[in-house]
């Protein structure tokens, strides 16, 4: 192998784009974690396609050695089963993100698959589901906007509202449209709503904050703004700014950043022998993180701590925030 | 600039420009990156572009026809999801069948096209829709796994043969049959003049409708096979598996040289083409392109490639 | 002589009666359909297709393609949202904004015009390329976030209202009125359908081709600068998926209105009235409860029935 | 091919001496890649005078022409307008100047209105502040068209317009030069009667005639009749130069065609000792055959080795029954029996399933797939014959081809040359090679002869004896009813979509032209 085991090894964040803020913030983490250990670091987007963004793993794994770590966001979840096997093949470090088979697990490829970090969409769904029956008092109809369907937080999220709604008869949810994440097709797609539904809607749930925003454009556009509650999930800026001046009510942040250094800071330790991966139990290889729950209450606090000045994070503490192990 | 270009005018050396524009590529990234010229990363080059070259081969003969096939990447992932479904019920045959529905939705794109006269970019536009409905409504909208059982079956896509990945081996043997297929037979004469001038294939008996639907049904099988394919190399099927694989392929097309509005080309230039792109796409991440850039780049070293790649003279009009 | 040009006369109306057929079936399933709200809410929603469909008709009526739709669109967007009030710099342009932002489109077409003519590249490839190249440059002048808008004047475009309808209506219709003109008052209009029905004689009638060749990218820019000026209005940011899928909606509401890929048929307000059966579509499928996951699919099967049904099949002989 | 047989007279310096020629040609020279097309090309255009042009196909006249009008630029040599050295830079700033174009292809856009074409690219003396004024544009189109006694709305669409139709508003579009302008017009007009039937003909030539006082004209035309009619002074080119300059007085057919062809004209143009008498084998029946309002009641019978040739004016009903030959327009009553079978040719496909070819009047759209190679060309319609277990037999192909070439004297460098760059005579042959190769028996043969010289029409006629003497029956439709009478064995008159007359025109028979045309109008 060409790279010397003596040279620091790459750090490498995969994400699906640069052109959204949830990864943009992912890929600034990152860039953080790289320069607190003077290592490489270098991005790949998938643009949406996996066979690009494996391409593209491969490319680095050649390119370095396989003297790297890669903190990788899969395009879909089947890609995590030829990038966990290039990564051991190559003696690469890897950790995944989001999305992967159930059937696939870190200790069956140790030690160089180190981790996998999601977050229980069903919870954070529920949890979003819950601000806005509240906010609309416990009863009244609610239209829901979701991510791509074959998506498994999509999935996820979804459940969890469909849980939130089994529970509160009086609210029914009177459509559930796909808008795939994206902001325009929700714009059109709440556009419609408002013609089928009218004065029906009092809530809209949407799986994530760029249909979230679009939403609250949509009515803003039809001068309902403010009488529709509508909360998103991500925790994006926008989202958080929205939440403050009372537009949004409610978002679950991730924190990308944290995503996109510790990714990197858990596969970097194992691969610089900060710990073995094969020795760690089973809830710190496949785990769910924290995702905190934004509403009015604490927005303008998050927004002070995380938005407003560089997030400050340990880098060491790398299980700080472990919430238990993920089940399938 | 003109200049230059008169004097590569001539026939002979014309035809190898592609190739010589690929080897300067790959020469380019190799002299900052040597690491790019080991045989390993070439041949992961290679079974990168299996996938993409596979599509792009289909629907290379849509393109010599004159027309395009925007359904191709849908079918793709259709494909995936049918062979995930079935794997583990009917083993091998499995492939067939997705095979088989490839066939059947090449037969469908071409008849709306040549029956109900509707420009293939809206047909075939309107088709993809349908198969991804498809691919949503029977995967249950969600991407499906196979088992270590099921994983035993694609065994030929995700083997090696004498240190060749299969993959590699399978888009050499669409290629020959490819080539064979549009250099000598009557299917690929008639596509090229059909592509050239219809109305003169037409008047001289030229079954066009005949020769239109077959070359749709190659184009949606030939996603199909890239679809089987994906299957293996991600041992899983999804109805978005192929997203975003339409553009790449038919820019590897045009990239090699063939005419986007048909009657001049060949399967050898889409190999090129295929190649092409993946040098660029790959070498980019190899010389450590900023991210930001990387999009602007490609679409330059695109534009740049087509500038020397295609062949003026056979082209009455640049539209 | 008169017979052949009723002919035509029917076939060019072909695709306005299958709108109307479409709007009655979705009214039969739900009247909230033909509400003067739902109307509104159409409107909004075709006034971004018409603007970037008024563009690629021009490009499709020489017998070219543009596919820097998005790429166009989203800079524009994107560089709008830098220059007006916003939430991330103190720029505060205004409508001077709004005209570098035109300028920016403008540029935009004119590289693409000028490359596709001088190096005779098909424009396929050529937009292709500048779709990459613009959606790069927006997401590197904004290193992957959103910047909210906050300048009244863009923001009132979507939500204030003349007449009951948002100003963008409004803009989306004079840019209508500004294409009908070029189309049917200038020369540029008249040579760019000369383009499309034959380029070589177009030529010997002393056509410049290459000149209106240039000119009609540019002014497809122009009108994708439009659109990302509205796109940007609408959401109230510019990112750089601000763009994402319009191009196949444009192109297929330019083909659905019966302008031929071919070139040289055809005509802006045809693109209207595709533009409004691809809109109309779409909201009627939520209308009528159409389960999302078959959506995509039903709407492929309409657009099919469209075509077909609005398709002049003795003047396209060839249908490619 | 040979040199230049003889230089320019040198009458030509003592007439320029007299008055400045209205246009000239100084040692013009004109390379095209591979063809030398105009070699030290030296000519002049003296005021109200109609020079002929006349030459073999490909001997450069078009090119000479397109000089002429801007459209190429010479690579040497000079042009010299009123005797001023001039250039051209564009189709545009010729007519800037007074030099308008008819062209030899068809050049209407047929997606735009008769009016739009006539000022197309012209537009500017009817636009204001960017804005045309469509009215102003469509009446002074009015008046363009009067002047050639064309009665079409100017608002129809050209494609609504039939070919004799279009040739006419083609010559008016350059005549709207006559308005925009200023001083003396040169006129170019490049075989602008081989579309035109007589009567039309007669229209054009009153017309250049008339103009006279104000603009002179070139006019080309393979028709030698033609030219000695009408013009005051020719030239012959061949091979790219001027070979002779003569006073049409004093010239004949005869004489030009020595001078073009280098070879005498034979007696026997239609090589009428050639014509054999038919057998009594039917190849082709038609029986009461009848197509909506386009032809009704068409009975005949076809023989092998027969040319039943068909006369008849625009609107007979003549074209729509050789499309129905052909397979494109299927018949809806009355019976058609190829060989015996009762057949409806639904496509071109099941024509040729029957054994029949169709030569098309339009070779550059239907006949040819100008993008390909001569030899692809000539195998396209019998490529099941070259293939072997679904392979094409490419040597054999190349064989085929090579003999097709040979037999048929086809002047191309080779047979991979694309179709595209052959001249329009050797583009013919490589149609009828390609029927010949599939071995079809009946001959659809629209305008065979269209735009080909004297020499290349010799040398069809002669293969059409040829194939009709090995038994291929040959169904004609000519430009002229000279070539109709002078090839065929029987010869049909139609009108309204009727037989009016039909007559023997075997040798030693041989109708009159005028009888004909008292049937057919
Ligand atoms: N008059 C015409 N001139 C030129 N092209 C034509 C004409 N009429 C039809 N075509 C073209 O030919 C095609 C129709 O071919 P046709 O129907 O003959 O095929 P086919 O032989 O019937 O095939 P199949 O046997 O599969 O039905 C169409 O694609 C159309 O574009
Ligand atoms: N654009 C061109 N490119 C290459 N060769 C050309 C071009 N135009 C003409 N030629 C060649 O130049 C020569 C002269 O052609 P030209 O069209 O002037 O002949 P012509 O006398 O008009 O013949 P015809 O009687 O058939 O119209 C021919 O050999 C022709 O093939
Ligand atoms: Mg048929
Ligand atoms: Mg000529």
């Amino acid at each position: 192998r060409r790279a010397f085991a003596a040279d620091k090894p790459t750090v490498v964040n995969s994400i699906r784009s640069l052109s959204n803020p949830y990864h943009a913030t992912w890929n600034k983490g990152g860039a953080a974690f790289a320069k607190s250990v003077g290592a490489d670091y270098v991005t790949l987007v998938t643009e949406g396609n996996s066979e690009k963004g494996i391409a593209d793993i491969k490319a680095i794994l050649a390119k370095t050695g396989g003297n790297c770590v890669i903190n990788v966001d899969p395009n879909d979840s089947p890609d995590a089963r030829p990038i966990v096997e290039a990564a051991k093949a190559a003696g690469a470090y890897v950790v995944t993100q989001w999305n992967k088979p159930a059937d696939l697990h870190p200790w069956d490829f140790d030690p160089n698959y180190v981790a996998h970090i999601s977050f229980s969409g069903v919870p954070y769904g529920k949890a979003m589901a819950e601000t806005l029956i509240k906010k609309i008092g416990g009863k009244g109809g609610i239209v829901a906007l979701g991510g791509i369907e074959s998506n498994v937080p999509a999935i996820e999220r979804k459940k969890g509202l469909e849980e939130a709604l089994a529970a509160n008869p009086d609210v029914k949810l009177l459509d559930y449209q796909v808008a795939n994440w994206s902001a325009t097709e929700a714009l059109e797609k709440t556009n419609a709503w408002l013609t089928q539904f009218g004065d029906q809607i009092n809530a809209i749930w949407a799986a994530n904050d760029d249909m979230a925003l679009a939403a609250v454009e949509a009515l803003r556009a039809d001068g309902r703004a403010g009488k529709v509650a509508v909360t998103g999930i991500d925790g994006i800026q926008l989202a958080v700014e929205a939440i403050q001046k009372g537009e949004l009510a409610g978002t679950v942040a991730w924190d990308p950043y944290w995503q996109g250094g510790m990714g990197l800071s858990i596969g970097y330790q194992a691969k610089t022998g900060g710990f073995d991966p094969s020795k760690e139990p089973k809830d710190h290889r496949e785990f769910y993180g924290k995702g905190v729950i934004i509403t009015a209450d604490n927005a303008n606090a998050f927004y002070e701590e995380n938005i407003a000045s560089e997030p400050k994070m340990d880098w060491n503490d790398i299980w700080g925030r472990v919430t238990g192990q993920i089940q399938y | 600039m003109n200049t230059m270009l008169d004097t590569l005018r001539s026939d002979g050396v014309r035809q190898w420009l592609p190739l010589v524009t690929l080897v300067i590529l790959v020469i380019l990234v190799g002299t900052f990156q040597p690491a790019f010229l080991d045989v390993n990363t070439l041949l992961q080059l290679a079974s990168d572009t299996a996938v993409l070259f596979i599509l792009a081969t289909g629907v290379t003969f849509v393109i010599m026809l004159g027309g395009i096939d925007l359904s191709i990447q849908s079918m793709a992932s259709l494909s995936s999801v049918v062979v995930a479904l079935t794997l583990a019920r009917y083993g091998y045959a499995a492939f067939v069948f997705a095979f088989g529905l490839g066939v059947l939705a090449g037969l469908l794109s071409g008849i709306a096209h040549v029956r109900l006269r509707i420009p293939s970019f809206i047909a075939t536009l309107a088709m993809g829709g349908v198969l991804y409905s498809a691919a949503l409504v029977t995967s249950r909208e969600r991407s499906i796994t196979l088992g270590e059982s099921e994983r035993a079956y694609l065994g030929w896509i995700t083997g090696t043969l004498f240190g060749i990945p299969n993959v590699v081996i399978i888009a050499l043997i669409v290629l020959a049959i490819a080539h064979v297929l549009q250099s000598r037979t009557p299917f690929g004469r008639y596509s090229a003049a059909i592509g050239a001038g219809e109305p003169a294939a037409y008047a001289s008996g030229v079954k066009v409708d005949r020769q239109k639907i077959f070359a749709f049904v190659l184009s949606a099988s030939c996603a199909a096979l890239a679809g089987i394919v994906l299957v293996g190399r991600l041992a899983s099927g999804s109805p978005t598996l192929a997203s975003e694989l339409l553009l790449p392929s038919i820019a590897a097309v045009v990239v090699g040289g063939t005419s986007i509005t048909g009657g001049v080309g060949s399967i050898w230039r889409t190999l090129v083409g295929a190649l092409i792109i993946s040098v660029v796409r790959i070498g980019m991440t190899f010389l450590g392109v900023n991210i930001f850039a990387q999009n602007i780049v490609f679409g330059v070293v695109l534009v740049a490639a087509v500038a020397i790649t295609i062949d003026r003279s056979k082209i009455p009009i640049v539209k | 002589m008169p017979a052949a040009r009723r002919r035509w006369r029917i076939a060019s109306w072909a695709p306005l009666i299958v709108l109307v057929l479409l709007c009655g079936i979705i009214t039969l399933i739900n009247p909230n359909f033909l509400t003067f709200g739902n109307l509104v809410r159409i409107s909004q929603a075709a006034m971004i297709p018409l603007v970037l469909g008024m563009g690629a008709t021009f490009i499709i009526l020489m017998g070219s393609i543009d596919l820097s739709v998005e790429g166009g669109l989203t800079l524009s967007a994107v560089i709008l949202s830098m220059l007006v009030i916003n939430g991330a710099n103190e720029n505060a342009f205004g409508l001077f904004g709004v005209l570098i932002v035109l300028l920016v489109g403008a540029g935009v077409g004119f590289t693409n015009g000028v490359i596709h003519v001088r190096l005779k590249i098909p424009s396929f490839m050529v937009t292709l390329g500048m779709w990459f190249v613009g959606v790069g440059a927006a997401n590197a002048l904004l290193g992957g976030m959103a910047i909210r808008i906050n300048d009244p004047m863009i923001r009132g475009l979507a939500i204030e209202r003349f007449l009951g309808f948002p100003w963008g209506v409004w803009v989306a219709l004079g840019c209508l009125l500004v294409a009908l003109v070029i189309q049917n008052y200038t020369r540029l209009g008249r040579y760019i359908y000369a383009l499309g029905g034959g380029e070589e004689l177009a030529a010997l009638s002393g056509i410049p081709v290459g000149r209106v060749r240039i000119l009609a990218f540019t002014l497809a820019g122009v009108f994708y600068a439009v659109g990302g000026v509205l796109a940007a209005a609408q959401l109230g940011l510019g990112n750089a998926q601000i763009g994402t899928g319009r191009l196949f909606t444009t192109i297929t509401a330019v083909v659905v209105g019966g302008t031929a890929l071919s070139g040289g048929q055809g005509s802006v307000l045809q693109t209207l009235v595709g533009v409004l059966i691809v809109v109309v579509l779409a909201n009627g499928m939520v209308l009528m409860g159409v389960p999302p996951s078959v959506q995509i699919g039903v709407q492929g099967l309409m657009i099919i029935a469209a075509v077909a049904l609005s398709i002049d099949r003795k003047r396209m002989r060839i249908v490619k | 091919m040979s040199a230049p047989l003889t230089p320019a007279p040198s009458a030509t310096a003592t007439a320029t001496a007299a008055s400045p020629p209205a246009l000239a040609l100084v040692h013009v020279d004109k390379r095209f890649p591979g063809v030398h097309a105009l070699k030290d090309v030296s000519i002049e255009i003296r005021p109200g005078e109609v020079v002929g042009l006349v030459g073999e196909n490909g001997a450069g006249k078009s090119t000479l022409m397109k000089i002429l009008s801007g459209v190429y630029q010479p690579d040497s040599g000079d042009i010299l307008l009123d005797g001023r050295k001039t250039r051209f830079v564009s189709a545009s700033d010729a007519m800037s100047q007074g030099i308008g174009m008819v062209f030899q292809e068809q050049s209407l856009l047929t997606n735009l209105t008769v009016g739009e074409n006539i000022y197309l690219g012209n537009e500017k003396q009817f636009t204001r502040f960017g804005i045309v004024d469509w009215r102003a544009l469509y009446a002074a189109a009015s008046r363009q068209l009067a002047k050639v006694q064309i009665d079409a709305d100017p608002r129809t669409r050209a494609d609504d317009l039939d070919f004799a139709a279009r040739q006419m508003v083609e010559l008016a579009k350059a005549l709207t030069l006559e308005e925009n302008a200023p001083g003396h017009l040169v006129i170019l007009l490049d075989e602008p009667t081989s579309v035109l039937e007589r009567a039309e003909i007669d229209i054009l030539f009153a017309r250049v005639r008339a103009l006279r006082a104000r603009a002179s004209f070139i006019f080309v035309s393979h028709r030698l009749d033609e030219v000695l009619e009408l013009s005051d002074r020719i030239y012959v080119m061949k091979d790219g130069a001027v070979v002779a300059e003569l006073a049409a007085a004093e010239a004949d057919v005869t004489q030009l065609h020595h001078l073009m062809v280098g070879r005498s004209l034979q007696a026997e143009y239609y090589r009428e000792p050639l014509q054999q008498s038919y057998r009594d084998e039917v190849v082709l029946e038609l029986d009461g055959l009848r197509l909506g309002g386009a032809y009704r009641d068409i009975s005949f019978k076809l023989h092998a080795g027969e040319i039943l040739g068909i006369a008849g004016v625009v609107g007979s009903g003549r074209e729509e029954l050789t499309r129905t030959l052909a397979g494109f327009a299927p018949h809806d009553g009355g019976r058609l029996l190829a060989h015996g079978h009762e057949v409806r040719l639904r496509t071109p496909a099941e024509a040729v399933d029957v054994g029949v070819g169709y030569v098309p009047r339009e070779r550059r759209v239907e006949g040819l797939v100008l993008f390909l190679p001569v030899a692809a060309n000539i195998t396209l319609a019998d490529l099941g014959g070259l293939t072997r277990a679904g392979l094409i037999d490419t040597r054999e192909e190349r064989r085929l081809a090579e003999d097709w070439v040979k037999r048929l004297k086809v002047r191309t460098p080779g047979i991979n040359t694309l179709c595209l760059n052959l001249s329009g005579g050797n583009q013919q042959k490589v149609v009828l090679a390609k029927w010949l190769n599939a071995q079809s028996r009946i001959l659809i043969l629209d305008h065979p002869t269209r735009g080909l010289d004297v020499g290349a029409k010799e040398e069809v006629y002669e293969l059409i004896r040829a194939v009709t003497a090995e038994g291929v029956a040959v169904i004609l439709t000519s430009d002229t009813l000279e070539e109709t009478i002078g090839l065929s064995h029987t010869v049909l008159v139609m009108r309204d979509g009727a037989i009016t007359h039909r007559t023997d025109a075997s040798p030693g028979h041989k109708p009159k032209q005028v009888d004909l045309i008292g049937h057919m109008v």
